[in-house]
């Protein structure tokens, strides 16, 4: 029989046996999977934006879209018929070429991730041998969509706005790849499918919380979402990068964000939460996408309240904590995690060969990281707490001094 | 000569974009074009390096050329503004360095390219994919005390050294 | 199938422009720039070669792998000796940088 | 051929994914009123007449964050290939990674000290 790997695999020789011809059949079967997959995420921002609007009109006690269709859930489809018929400004100063590149890489630097994102056991676009590193590697052309938008502007603030994105982007892209590296070492794969079946036993999460921590941290500030969200600082800078836009140029810079927010949060399921696994799911690889989405959903909610409610930080302070804070912690943490699981192989508390889906014989293991991991985690509060204790000191004394500072001081 | 397959197409295209993105580089005016021209350009060598069966080192070429070199770049052409648009791209010596170039292709013509054309030559056929080493290989060599362990540390040295350089060069010790 | 001597085509091309644009222009960032197409050309070479000619062993993309160390390096230092100059001089134009002409 | 054949799929997704985005701003292009003049295609700089060039200078604190940026990816090429084979491996490969790791944090101490991480 043929081994159901990806969504190509399982239909061209469906096509040959009716009598297409191979070749055809192929490009069929790969041009359907890449509209399936395609059309998730851009179906879905519509569903994405109606809950992210729904769920901050909650926190701030109003009742948010309500007139468009039940709930309000049209709002967006009108919201983006408006945009398609506004006029399109392009400042005359523009360098239209790249002015008009940049929404579209943008959107497509977020949509191309999901070619390899794992629905089920059976459905992914692709189950590339690099995936994790494919992921990475677009999502670092997102920047360069920030870079263009805001050069092409001939806008100081634009500018201003693209150096500060990228600055961000590039900045926190470091810890979010170190915290990657843990998963790859323990599960030894770069293959998105091997990833989500290397939890089947344990999810990484529970292995290794902190790394977990790092890499939804620096997705927070990779999508620019609160409190990193300096990309659309409204109130230092008038908007950032994408000032000069408007209709549906801006409308697909939207989109894209609101996108990468959601497929962040979908990457995370998939390298720390075990993406599609959940009981039942060998019998029913259907049941993949319920667990997959449900998964998605239950950490996706949680940044939207936080987005409605923590205010925004300096960017001094952004830069620090990334720099004097998740950098060293990361680097840090790859080593202790490395150490400590060639300690557990030398030691044979990983599980024996045929048994690494098995919830018990994951224990040993899991057991060994966590230690590492708490007593990190314990060493990482304690310099927190004592660093913030001396910041608070340093503050008051500051501000103590500068009270008397117009009076002459005694003494001494 | 070649048949035409879609890889052969590919490669097509993946030149297109490295040829014309390398001419755009050594043309183009303005720097910031030039920066997005040679963006386009490694893009090509990108796709190259997928059809050679090295994704692994596509998507580096991806991540590290267009996510980082390129970014530095532009943000290097920001640093030296006005220098963004001079009136003349081109030294003097211009059509001499033409002449240079044009020795130098053909001089690689012969020297590289004739002796693996044809029959004499390397196996011109590529090898089958089974036989391809994979990252993972690429992995156990570097940390092989036998293979590639030295050059592996030193690459880190000189990591640490651009770096500590390049802070200290660059930084304006006036403030 | 493509065969070996076209991907040392592209590259050879590749080189040959990457050195014009050193030798021909004026700008510092742009002969940096140029200087990357020639590294990239590079590569190319290396790993068509390692494709081609001993695909089981490591080899090819090992050395690949360093030729992006140096990029980097190149990029990185070259970048912030332009930034310095620009600094003190107010000029990227190579020819304006006769510092240590008698 | 499978390799090839993946890689296909990721070129069709280009091109597809290509079109996705062009697709509402054609829409867009064919419904949307112009009336350009030349007040409203000035650059918006919050009600203020535009003064001076736009590209004005920056200060080398970005240029400082891309190195270092550019300095931890390029590690990223050793380091992802050495934590896949990891498992493989025997404790000398931890030492060799443990050195690479170090000698690269090394760099980030001294930026540190130097103050060259500091946002001014």
């Amino acid at each position: 029989m043929e081994q159901c790997i990806n969504v190509i695999e399982t239909l061209a020789p469906c096509l040959v046996a009716s009598g297409t011809d191979p070749g055809l059949a192929q490009f069929i079967s790969i041009l359907l999977g890449v509209l399936l997959v395609t059309i998730f995420p851009l179906g879905g921002v519509i569903i994405f934006i109606w809950i992210e609007r729904k769920i901050a009109a909650r926190v701030q006690d109003r009742v948010g879209p309500n007139r468009v269709g039940p709930y309000g859930l049209f709002q967006n489809v009108a919201d983006a018929l408006k945009l398609i018929t506004k006029e399109d400004i392009t400042p005359a100063a523009a360098d239209r070429l790249i002015y008009n590149f940049a929404p579209i890489v943008a959107t497509l630097s977020v949509i191309m991730i999901w070619a390899v994102i794992p629905f089920s056991p059976v459905h992914i676009g692709v189950d590339l041998s690099i995936g994790v590193l494919y992921f990475v590697a677009i999502g670092s052309i997102g920047t360069l969509a920030f870079m263009m938008a805001g050069w092409a502007s001939n806008n100081k603030y634009a500018l201003l706005g693209a150096f500060r994105v990228v600055a961000q982007l590039v900045s926190y892209e470091i810890p979010m790849v170190l915290a990657l590296l843990v998963p790859v070492l323990i599960a030894g794969t770069l293959s998105m499918q091997e990833m989500v079946q290397a939890q089947l036993g344990m999810w990484f999460v529970v292995m290794m919380p902190l790394s977990a921590l790092i890499f939804y941290i620096s997705n927070l500030a990779e999508t620019g979402r609160a409190p990193f969200d300096l990309l659309e600082a409204e109130s230092e800078l008038v908007a950032g990068y994408n000032i000069e836009y408007s209709g549906m140029k801006f409308g697909l810079f939207m989109a894209s964000e609101f996108i990468h927010a959601f497929t962040a949060n979908a990457l995370f399921v998939v390298i720390f939460m075990g993406g599609w696994a959940g009981p039942g799911v060998e019998q029913f690889p259907a049941l993949g996408f319920v667990y997959f989405l449900g998964k998605t959903m239950l950490i996706y909610i949680p940044s939207l309240i936080l987005r409605a409610t923590v205010p925004r930080v300096r960017i001094d302070q952004m830069m620090n904590f990334n720099w004097k804070f998740l950098v060293p912690l990361s680097i840090i943490n790859v080593l202790v995690m490395a150490f400590l699981f060639k300690v557990a192989q030398v030691l044979s508390l990983t599980p024996p060969p045929g048994l690494e889906t098995d919830f018990i014989a994951n224990l040993p293991l899991t057991a060994v990281l966590l230690a590492g991991n708490i007593v990190m985690i314990i060493g990482v509060l304690t310099v927190l707490r004592n660093t913030g204790r001396r910041e608070r000191l340093e503050a008051e004394a500051r501000r103590a001094d500068d009270v008397r500072a117009p009076a002459p001081t005694m003494g001494r | 000569m070649i048949e035409l397959g879609p890889q052969s197409v590919a490669f097509l295209f993946f030149s297109v974009f490295a040829l014309g993105g390398a001419l755009g580089v050594v043309t183009s005016r303005n720097l910031m074009h030039g920066a997005l021209y040679l963006i386009l350009s490694l893009f090509g060598v990108a796709g190259f390096f997928v059809l050679l069966s090295a994704p692994f080192l596509a998507a580096v070429q991806v991540l590290v050329y267009i996510g980082a070199i390129a970014i530095l770049f532009i943000f290097a052409v920001m640093l030296t503004r006005g220098m963004t648009r001079l009136t003349e791209t081109l030294n003097r010596q211009w059509w001499l360095s033409a002449v240079v170039s044009l020795m130098l292709l053909a001089v690689l013509l012969v020297g590289v390219i004739l002796p693996v054309w044809g029959e004499g030559g390397t196996n011109p056929n590529m090898p089958s994919t089974d036989l391809v080493a994979t990252t993972v290989d690429l992995g156990v060599a570097l940390v092989d005390g036998d293979q590639y362990v030295l050059p592996f540390l030193v690459s880190s040295l000189l990591l640490t050294a651009a770096m500590i350089g390049a802070i200290v060069v660059a930084r304006d010790d006036t403030e | 199938m493509v065969p070996l001597w076209m991907f040392l085509l592209v590259a050879a091309a590749m080189f040959v422009i990457g050195a014009y644009g050193v030798m021909a222009r004026r700008n510092a960032i742009a002969i940096l720039l140029s200087v990357e197409l020639m590294l990239n050309a590079v590569n190319i070479n290396l790993v068509a070669f390692w494709r081609y000619v001993t695909p089981e062993n490591m080899s090819g993309q090992a050395f690949a792998a360093f030729v992006f160390v140096i990029a980097a390096a190149e990029a990185a230092i070259g970048l912030a000796i332009v930034i310095a100059i620009y600094r003190s001089r107010r000029s990227v134009v190579v020819e304006d940088v006769n510092l240590l002409r008698g | 051929m499978n390799l090839i054949n993946e890689w296909a799929f990721i070129g069709v997704f280009l091109a597809v994914a290509w079109v996705l985005p062009v697709l509402p701003l054609v829409v867009s292009w064919v419904f949307r009123p112009r009336k350009p003049n030349a007040l409203k295609l000035a650059t918006y700089e919050s009600g203020v007449e535009t003064v001076g060039d736009t590209w004005v200078q920056f200060k080398v604190q970005y240029y400082i964050y891309g190195l270092v940026f550019l300095i931890f990816d390029v590690e990223l090429i050793f380091l992802f290939p050495w934590a896949l084979a990891y498992n493989q491996l025997d404790f000398f490969a931890f030492g060799a990674g443990l050195l690479f790791i170090f000698l690269l944090a090394d760099a980030l101490i001294y930026a540190w000290r130097k103050n060259a991480l500091e946002w001014t």
